[in-house]
């Protein structure tokens, strides 16, 4: 048999393989390197950078849910001067793309985080968290189509770097809101960020978490996103990078089926620091198992398959 | 900055021995020569002892022994939910997730002289691996274990070989009030270095109170919800007073799990 | 200690306890009666029924995931006809509310059916499901304005008895739907139905649902459900029956601290199906090592408390 | 309509062994005694030996052995998923959540004369309680048992004690074919009333195929995934022939598991 073939395009950005980090996950992939070669991955993505130095929430910021987790972390942030000097000479040195997650308050924001990142070079592309749930006011832009817009055309007009749109799940319509990032500039697209959620103590009566509401993530979210990325990546023509529940080489291939591009291993990093080079492991056996020479031929299989008739 | 220990591991260790230490009290003993080989006191391990995703993160539990010869190590928890009643139920020859050791090991004086140890509940736990250090480097130990009635009262004699002494303190017979007394009478008459404590918050912000009035370190164990243990989910969060003003949060799986009481906040 | 009062109000509607099973986990109590006494129950809730006799979707019509489950069953039904002579008879002799759920494909079969079983008499209440993702045509009327404002008119019109509008997670902001189901004149809310979701099966390459999506429930879904609860009943005055991975005592508890007057067991019947006497046991214990002498007392204190400042 | 069985309960039964029958299977036999007072052959139970939400549903499985004295069943199942690898990973003592006895017991003629058994994998298991019933009704059982390799022929030699005969068929060995050809056999010559077949729709098919040309009545267990076992859910459907044209939707927990092949579509 021979060694199959993960390297993945997605638009102008080749990648070895198509498993990443999850923002937020993996720090800037320091911790992780103890554990396994990070230059393995098929890209390395930061904890989203904002503009300024930030504390973030006031604690509790976790809890844990049936199969997931609530979180509150409300992006603790270096800030953009610490990140250009620490962390992303570390991830422009791994073999592998380096996608820079940053987040803004504010259209201005993102947009002068664009122009230094830009600027900086090394950058492969820029993934813009347009979809935290837990800032102190609780706005996320990607719930709001003229927000989003807004913060997308001010990325757009700033650079030409590859420009990643996360997406946010708590919408009616998440292929409009793909359609809407398509058209404002995204080259590609995340699907996608947490759902709002929260956890109350009932010995205390109160919430658990700090700010009350929190981002479920984990493998209980998983069928709702594949549901989205299935949809989008129907109606869109964006490459998709799947995210959510995403924990193994199983999960990973079902999304690709589902016609992502690429995966992001979120909160699995945290219960097994190894998912990360397991989920790669696991895509190239099934290949191996099953057949397909070149992972691309997975993408989308599950509906290519369905549209020519079952 | 504070230095990241780069020796924590993930390995399948196997459960040696499970013995109940009290009501709701467990003793696991796991084999894990990796993990053990390169901890030290004040830190701790990330378990995982099911193979499914319901619970999903792994329970961080501080190092109750460290028996390097045999490549064990043992912790002493309480079944509190869900998983540590999973934990409970497991049986020698299992299989056990490690992750660790995680934390910053307790930075020791070369020669402490005389420590303070104040565990409550569990929190007696840690206790052991820094009297074991205390008199490896020629200081005593004073133990001082608090609970809420006689029969939750821990290792009490498994403690006494590491310790000058060991008094114990239970609320049914007024604990509060004697083991203040009792933590006064030790600071003035033995000279403390330090006191740790692990357990509770009244515990604490009393011993950081005397701590400002006398002249030892205080330190404690802080009990923060974490996800990875490692640094990277940023959840762990416990406020530390800044140089400055205010406060910033420091990650106690980073930092801590142990704290200076002069720089964290009791809350 | 006295025995706490566990009865609700639910605007007209008394309850003797605020649990009841969610529509299409319970048949309408049959199968259930083996196990233990349903006069225990709050209320019985039937699957919805629709006007005409249907066989529902092809197989396979469930499948398992992560803390929670994919249904698609594509609401099969007796019909109204076979409904009153045998399903209403047996609900209307237990000694709790009968809430009868309804479900039709425009607003024209809502209202009829909303009219026969006005007639039929014994009906304490009707919960609209206007929220059932497994259509044919996938169209949840939850999640558009227009056409929910159109079947709650048409229902509106035709009864004066409680109604009861289930609404649809799969929304941007719920607090808007909530809002628009009270304009519209629904007594109370049912918050939710399932979130849509799918699976694929890596080995045949295929969606393993026969109709692709279906609606995920079960534990994994209740931090999500929490927050719109918590939402929902800040927001508007309508009583609200919350549903979504409720399995336990100390779920319930939960929801009704984020302001919930009743909430429904779902999934949770199919593993246990002792989970509704032990959910009503669940509660009473509650009360007993803590405090209030009627249940009233904590609907929404996680929000009453937190509003007075923590 | 059919008439539901109104025996099924919720209990806590206890695992009184759990031995492996072959390459990923195992036999569990649990203490269930109220279960088992009522249960009849082609029922089935649901299992849940984990106190977890994941896996969230129960599992179903088959009687394999009901043995009323010692209040026991048995089931024989194979490894496939978690569900599975949970309860093979359970010890004797260990609890185990039974809910049944479920689905309809097999309706037998007064008197069966012959009756034909085909398994296939751990569909073999059932054979032995209808194998029993017929004995005890005075009849004689043929078994044919299939399975991909030899190691997979599952319980064979328990299987003879209650069979006239029984054969074995591997797929390695044209298994197909030559159980197709003793199947014919056994029709022209034993003047079968029934044939039952378990775990291959391929089987099934041939069953139903022979069925309609010669005189006996054909009988799959069918396999659908299941929520609730008890009729609630709607999910466990099988295509039914109607009684003008068309299929309509019967529900596998309910009317089956077992359903005779002249009305169940195979797919
Ligand atoms: C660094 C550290 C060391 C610890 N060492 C010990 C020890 O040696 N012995 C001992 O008995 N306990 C110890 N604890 C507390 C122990 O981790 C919790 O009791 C345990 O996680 C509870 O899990 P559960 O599934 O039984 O409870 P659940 O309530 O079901 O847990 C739900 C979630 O809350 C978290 N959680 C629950 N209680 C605590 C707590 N007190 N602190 C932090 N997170 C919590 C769990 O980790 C889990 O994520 C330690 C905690 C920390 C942070
Ligand atoms: C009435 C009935 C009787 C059965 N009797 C037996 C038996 O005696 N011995 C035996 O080995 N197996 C039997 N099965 C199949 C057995 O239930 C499945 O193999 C088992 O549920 C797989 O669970 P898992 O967690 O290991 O697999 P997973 O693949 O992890 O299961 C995931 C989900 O799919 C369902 N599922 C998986 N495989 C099947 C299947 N083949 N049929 C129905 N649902 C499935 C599970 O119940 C679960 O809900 C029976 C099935 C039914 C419906
Ligand atoms: C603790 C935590 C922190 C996160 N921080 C970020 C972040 O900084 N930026 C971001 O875009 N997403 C962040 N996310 C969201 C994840 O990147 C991911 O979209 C989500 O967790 C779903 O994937 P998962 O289920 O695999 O974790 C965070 C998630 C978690 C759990
Ligand atoms: C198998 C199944 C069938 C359902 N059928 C209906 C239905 O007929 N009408 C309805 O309003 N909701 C239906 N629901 C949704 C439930 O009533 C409930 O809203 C949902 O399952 C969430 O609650 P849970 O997590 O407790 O199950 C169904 C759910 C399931 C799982
Ligand atoms: S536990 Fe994740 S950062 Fe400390
Ligand atoms: S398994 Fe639920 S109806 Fe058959």
């Amino acid at each position: 048999m021979n060694e199959p073939d993960l390297s993945v395009s997605l638009g102008r950005l080749r990648l070895k393989n198509p498993v990443m980090p999850a923002s937020g996950t993996f720090n800037f992939g320091k911790e992780y390197a103890e554990y396994f070669d990070l230059n393995q991955m098929g890209a390395v993505v930061n904890k989203s950078v904002m503009l300024q130095p930030r504390q973030g929430n006031a604690p509790p910021r976790i809890v844990e849910t049936p199969c997931g987790m609530l979180s509150s972390i409300g992006l603790p942030s270096q800030g953009i001067e610490e990140f250009l000097t620490v962390q992303l000479p570390f991830m422009r040195a791994l073999e592998c793309a380096a996608i820079v997650s940053v987040s803004g308050t504010s259209a201005e924001e993102f947009g002068e985080l664009v122009s230094v990142l830009d600027r900086a070079g090394g950058v492969d592309a820029l993934e813009l968290n347009l979809s935290c749930p837990n800032f102190v006011d609780k706005v996320i832009f990607a719930t709001d189509c003229g927000l989003m817009a807004e913060v997308l055309q001010e990325c757009r007009r700033r650079t030409s770097l590859p420009l990643i749109a996360k997406l946010s799940p708590n919408v009616t319509d998440i292929v409009q809101m793909a359609r809407l990032a398509e058209k404002h500039g995204a080259d590609m697209l995340c699907a996608v960020n947490t759902f709002t959620g929260m956890a109350i103590d009932v010995r205390t009566r109160r919430p658990v978490l700090g700010t009350v509401t929190g981002g479920l993530s984990g493998p209980a979210i998983k069928p709702i996103v594949l549901r989205m990325v299935w949809q989008i990546t129907q109606a869109v023509g964006l490459p998709v990078i799947a995210c959510g529940g995403i924990s193994n080489g199983t999960d990973a291939v079902e999304f690709l089926l589902a016609g992502a591009a690429a995966v992001q291993v979120g909160t699995a990093n945290f219960i097994n620091p190894l998912a990360i080079p397991e989920t790669i492991a696991g895509i190239r056996q099934y290949m191996l198992d099953s057949g397909p020479h070149s992972v691309t031929e997975i993408i989308g299989a599950a509906w290519r398959r369905s549209a020519a008739g079952r | 900055m504070f230095l990241h220990c780069f020796w924590a591991m993930l390995i399948t260790g196997t459960i040696l021995d499970l013995r109940p230490a009290g009501p709701e009290y467990f003793v696991l003993r796991a084999h894990a020569p990796q993990v053990v080989q390169h901890a030290a006191p004040g830190q701790f391990v990330m378990l995982q002892g099911w193979g499914e995703q319901d619970p999903l993160l792994r329970r961080p539990f501080d190092f109750h022994r460290l028996d390097r010869e045999a490549g064990a190590f043992e912790v002493l928890f309480k079944v509190k939910g869900h998983g540590t009643a999973m934990i409970s139920r497991l049986r020698p020859g299992d299989p056990l997730s490690v992750l660790g050791p995680l934390g910053r090991p307790i930075p020791f004086h070369e020669a402490p002289k005389a420590v303070g140890l104040i565990g409550r509940g569990s929190g007696v736990s840690p206790m052991f691996t820094i009297a074991e250090e205390v008199r490896r480097r020629g200081g005593r130990s004073y133990a001082l274990v608090s609970a809420r009635s006689p029969d939750r009262l821990l290792c009490v004699d498994e403690l006494r070989p590491f310790c000058q002494a060991v008094w114990t303190f239970t609320d049914d017979a007024g604990g509060g009030a004697a083991l203040r007394q009792a933590l006064e009478t030790l600071v003035r008459d033995e000279a403390l270095d330090a006191v740790f404590t692990c357990g509770s918050n009244r515990l604490a912000s009393l011993v950081a109170q005397l701590g400002q009035e006398g002249h030892f370190a205080g330190y404690a164990f802080m009990d923060a919800p974490m996800a990875c243990g490692v640094g990277t989910c940023k959840g762990c969060v416990c406020r530390v007073r800044r140089d400055g003003a205010g406060y910033r949060y420091a990650l106690a799986c980073l930092e801590g799990p142990v704290f200076p009481l002069s720089e964290v906040l009791i809350e």
